[in-house]
C-alpha cells in the first residue's frame, strides 16, 4: 500500500476520501473525481472496485 | 421572437437562471408580473432582515443602554421610517436586479406568463395584452406564496401573511403568530422588541420545528425571556374575526381563546404554478423535477420553491444555476446535497446538516462538540454571551454531519462550516485551521476540540 | 518539585501551551507575574474589542438614528462604565484561565520567572520570596509590550502606550496616535467614536501598512469621513511634553506641529526576556528558535510574542501548541503558515495570504475577484454597505493566495478563507459551496465568480 500512499499525495482528493482509501488501500489516482472541479469525494472511493 | 431559454418568475430562481444562461452565450427573457427579485428580495429573506436589525438596535438601546454606559433620554421610534427603511432596501435591490438584466441582455418580460405548449410562452402585460414566444427551453420559477388556514383567509388586514406583514401602516398592540418556524419567529422577534403584545402558537413540541431540538430549547427560553409568549404542543381549534380583530381558540399548552389585533399566519407555502400545459405534479402540488431538473415535459424545467422543498433562496438559486448549466452546457447538473438554514432573530440561528436527533435515528455512530458563547472572549467583548455551537462529528473519520449554531453572528460563521462539509473535511484540519483570534469562529474550533476530547478553553 | 514542563509566562502562548501540555499527562506549571490570560485577554485583543463595542453603538446611536426610524432627546455616556465594562470582560476572562488552570491540574505559580540554568526555574513572588523549581522542559512565552520613541518615554499620563489607553480615568480631548497599524486604528476609531479629537500620524503610504494598499485607502477614507485626522507619508521630527499635554512635530504630508492631551505611542513592540540564562536573539532581540520551537539551548523553547513577529494572539497560542506537542509526543512541530490577520475598527479589515502588491512583487500569475459590500442584500438590510471583499486566485489552478475583506463582520468572513487555504481548495469548491442567503459571506462566492468571470450580482 505504501505505493497507493505515495501516488495518492499528489491527486486532488477531499481529506475524508484519503483517509477512507488509505483504510481500504485504495489507489486515489485510479480513480475519476465527481467533486467540484474533479475533487475525488468519499462517494468516489465507497464506489470504487476493491 | 425565437428564445434558447424564457424564465417564468423573476425570484431567485428565474433571475438567477436567466442571468447565467446569458452569460453561456444564449438568448434569454424573464417573465415577471410582480417586482424583479421575486418573494425573497421584495417580500422575504430582505425587507424581513432590514426589519430585524432595526428591531435589534432598538431593543439594544431601550433594554441594554445602561450595560454600555449609555444613557438614553427620549427614545422614540417612528413605525413608517422602520417600515420604510426597509421597503428603501427592497427598492434598490429591485433596480439592482433590473440593471443586471440589461447588463446580461436578458430581455425583461414584464407580466403574467403561461405555458400554452411546449415551446411556447404566452406573456399577458398589465393592460391585458398577450403576446405569444416561441422558445426552446421553459425554466419555471414561479415560487410559492403563505399557505392560509382552512376557515380563516387572509383578509388583508387582520388575518394576514408575512407579506402585508411586511408593510404595516400602523403597528398592532397585539399579534398572534401560528406557525413557529423561521418566518413566524423572525417576526415574532421583531413585533416583540417594538413592544408589540406576541403570542406564538405551535403544533409541534419545539418552535424551529426542523432545528436541532437543544437549538429550540435555548431559543424558545430567550424569546420566552424577552416577553413573548410561546405556547407550543398548541393546536389552533378555533378562529375568527371581527373586523377589529381575532379570536383563536388553542387547545395543548394552554386551552383558551387569544385575542389580539391581528393573526400573522405562517404556517407554510403553496405551490404558485403558471396556467397552461399540465405538467406533472408531486403528492403536495409541487413541481416534479428528475435530475436534470427537467419536469415530466420535454424542454420545460422547474427550479426554486416551486419544486418543493426546502424552500430558501440560495438553494432557488443553486438549483436555478445546475439547471440551466445542465441545459446548455455539458455539465451534470447536480440536485442539492447539504445546505445551511439560517433564522434571523436574536440570538440568531444558523444550522447545516443532520440534527442531533436525525444522525440518532439514523444509526450512526458521532461525537458531539459543544462550545458555549460565554466561553469566547470574543462574545464577551462584544456583550452577546447567548448561545453556543454544536458539531457533530461522525466516527470513526471525523466527518461533520452536522453543525448547529445559534447566537450572535451564526448565520455568518455556518459558511465556514458549508465549505468544510462540501470539501469533506474533518476534525482535523478544522482543528489545524488558525482561526483570527477574537472571533466567534473561534468557536468552531473549540467545539471540534471539544468534540476531540481535548478543549482548551471549556 | 520536579516538573515535565514549566511555563513562562501566562498569555495565549503560555497558558494555551501550558493546558495542552497537561492534557496530555504531563506535570506542568506556568509562572505568570501579572495576571493570566497576559497581554491579549487583560491589556490586548480583548478589553479593546469590549471598547470598540461600545464605541460602535454609540457611533450608531449618536449619528445614524435617524435612519433606523430611532428619535434620541438626550444621549450621553459614562466614560467610567465604558472602561469599566472593558475591565469587566477581562476580569471575567482572567478568572476563567485560572479555573482552567485548577480544572487541567495546572499549578499557576505567581511571580517573576528566571532561568538560572537549563532545568531551573526560579520564581520570585510578590514578597520577594524565591523559589527554584527542576524542570524537564522550559517554555519562554513572555511576550512583548509596547515600544517606546526614543526621547519620548511613557509616562504613564500624557505619553502611554496601549495599555494605559485602555484604562484612562477621564476621556482624553485630543489624542495624537503616532503609528497606524491595528493597534493605533483601533485606537483612533474608539477615541473619536466618543468626539475626542483624533489624529493619526504614519510614518508609510498607508494606514494598517501590511494591508492591501485598495483596504487601507478604503478604510482611510471612511475613517477620515468619521472626523479623523490622518497624515501618512508623515514623520515626527519632535516631541516633548509638559505635564498637561504633548506637542509633537512632524514633516511630510503635513509640517506643523500638533499639539493634545495625550499622545498615544503605537509604533510597534519590544521584547519582554526573562532574566537568567543567556540565549540566542534575532538581530532585532526576539527569541531565535528552531524548527521545533527549541531555542539555542536545548530543553529551553519559545513560542507566541517573544519569538518575533506576527505578534498575534492566535498565532501564539498555535506556536505553544505545535510546541508542546512536539516536546511530548511524536507530532512534527508545525510552523505558521498562513494565518488571518484582524483589525475592530468600523468598517472591520480581515485578510490572510499575500496582499496583491506583494502577489505582484512575486511575480506570480493570478484573477482578482472583487465583490462591494453595495451589492449585497444582507449587508444593505444591516445597513452597512461600505467595503468589499476581494480574492485573489492562483493561475491556472485557482488556489486562494490572498484574501482582503473590509466591512461588517469581515473578521467572521475571513474563517471560511482561512479553511480553503488550509484545505488547498480552489475556487471551484468554493463557488459549488451554497451559501446560506441572507449572508455577507454570499460575497466571498460572488467574488470567486467575479474572478472566474461570472459574477451573477455585479
Ligand atoms: C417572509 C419571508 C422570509 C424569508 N426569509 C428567507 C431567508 O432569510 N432566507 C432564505 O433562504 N429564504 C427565505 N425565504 C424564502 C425565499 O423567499 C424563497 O425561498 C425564494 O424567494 C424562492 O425563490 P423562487 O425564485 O423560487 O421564488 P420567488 O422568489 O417566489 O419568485 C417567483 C416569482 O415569480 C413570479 N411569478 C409567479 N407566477 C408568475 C407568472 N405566471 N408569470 C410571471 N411571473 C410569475 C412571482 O411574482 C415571483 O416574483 C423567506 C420567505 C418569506 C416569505
Ligand atoms: C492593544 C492591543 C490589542 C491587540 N489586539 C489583538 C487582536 O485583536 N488580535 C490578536 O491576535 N492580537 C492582538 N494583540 C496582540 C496579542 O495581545 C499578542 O500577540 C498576544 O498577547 C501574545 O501572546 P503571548 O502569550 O506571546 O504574550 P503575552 O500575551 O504578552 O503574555 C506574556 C505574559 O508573560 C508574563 N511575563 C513576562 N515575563 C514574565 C516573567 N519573567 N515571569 C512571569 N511572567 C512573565 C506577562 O506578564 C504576560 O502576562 C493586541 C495587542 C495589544 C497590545
Amino acid at each position: 500500500n505504501r505505493r497507493a500512499a505515495a501516488s495518492n499525495a499528489r491527486v486532488k482528493a477531499s481529506p475524508l476520501a484519503r483517509k477512507i482509501a488509505d483504510e481500504k488501500g485504495v489507489d486515489l489516482s485510479t480513480l475519476e473525481g465527481t467533486g467540484p472541479g474533479g475533487r475525488i469525494v468519499r462517494a468516489d472511493v465507497e464506489a470504487a472496485p476493491k | 421572437m425565437n428564445y434558447d431559454l424564457i424564465v417564468i418568475g423573476g425570484g431567485p430562481a428565474g433571475y438567477v437562471g436567466a442571468i447565467r444562461a446569458a452569460q453561456l452565450g444564449k438568448k434569454v427573457a424573464c417573465v415577471e408580473n410582480d417586482r424583479a427579485g421575486g418573494t425573497c428580495l421584495n417580500w422575504g429573506c430582505i425587507p424581513t432582515k432590514a426589519l430585524l436589525k432595526n428591531a435589534e438596535l432598538y431593543h439594544t438601546i431601550s433594554h441594554r443602554a445602561d450595560e454600555f454606559g449609555l444613557k438614553v433620554e427620549g427614545l422614540s421610534y417612528d413605525w413608517s421610517k422602520v417600515i420604510g427603511r426597509s421597503r428603501g432596501v427592497s427598492d434598490k435591490l429591485n433596480k439592482g436586479i433590473e440593471f443586471l438584466f440589461k447588463k446580461n441582455k436578458v430581455d425583461y418580460l414584464k407580466g403574467t406568463a403561461s405555458i400554452p405548449a411546449a415551446g411556447k410562452v404566452e406573456v399577458t402585460a398589465a393592460d391585458g395584452a398577450k403576446t405569444t414566444y416561441d422558445t426552446a427551453n421553459i425554466l419555471i420559477a414561479t415560487g410559492a406564496k403563505s399557505r392560509d388556514m382552512p376557515g380563516f383567509p387572509f383578509n388583508g388586514n387582520t388575518v394576514i401573511g408575512s407579506r402585508e406583514a411586511l408593510t404595516l401602516e400602523k403597528q398592532p398592540k397585539s399579534v398572534i403568530v401560528i406557525g413557529a418556524g423561521a418566518i413566524g419567529i423572525e417576526f415574532a422577534y421583531f413585533f416583540n422588541a417594538y413592544g408589540t403584545k406576541v403570542t406564538v402558537v405551535e403544533m409541534l413540541p419545539d418552535i424551529l420545528p426542523v432545528e436541532d431540538t437543544e437549538v429550540s430549547k435555548t431559543l424558545e427560553k430567550s424569546l420566552t425571556k424577552a416577553g413573548i409568549r410561546i405556547l407550543t404542543n398548541t393546536k389552533v381549534t378555533g378562529t375568527s374575526e371581527d373586523g377589529n380583530g381575532v379570536k383563536i381558540t388553542v387547545e395543548g399548552a394552554a386551552n383558551e381563546t387569544l385575542e389580539a389585533d391581528i393573526a400573522l399566519v405562517a404556517i407554510g407555502v403553496k405551490p404558485v404554478l403558471p396556467g397552461g400545459i399540465e405538467l406533472k405534479l408531486t403528492e403536495r402540488g409541487w413541481l416534479q423535477t428528475d435530475d436534470t431538473y427537467q419536469t415530466s415535459v420535454k424542454g420545460i424545467y422547474g427550479a426554486g420553491d416551486i419544486i418543493g422543498p426546502p424552500w430558501l433562496a440560495h438553494v432557488a438559486s443553486y438549483e436555478a444555476v445546475q439547471c440551466v448549466e445542465g441545459m446548455f452546457t455539458k455539465h451534470k447538473p447536480k440536485k442539492v446535497g447539504v445546505f445551511p438554514g439560517c433564522t434571523y432573530c436574536h440570538p440568531q440561528v444558523a444550522s447545516i446538516g443532520l440534527t442531533e436527533r436525525a444522525a440518532k435515528e439514523k444509526g450512526l455512530k458521532f461525537k458531539v462538540g459543544k462550545f458555549p458563547y460565554v466561553a469566547s472572549g470574543k462574545a464577551l467583548a462584544a456583550a452577546e454571551p447567548e448561545g453556543f455551537v454544536k458539531i457533530l462529528y461522525g466516527e470513526p473519520h471525523g466527518e461533520i454531519i452536522g453543525a448547529h449554531i445559534i447566537g450572535s453572528e451564526s448565520t455568518e460563521m455556518i459558511a465556514e462550516i458549508g465549505l468544510a462539509m462540501n470539501l469533506e473535511a474533518t476534525w482535523d484540519e478544522i482543528e489545524a485551521t488558525i482561526h483570527a483570534h477574537p472571533t466567534l469562529s473561534e468557536m468552531v474550533k473549540e467545539a471540534t476540540e471539544v468534540a476531540k476530547g481535548h478543549p482548551i478553553h471549556v
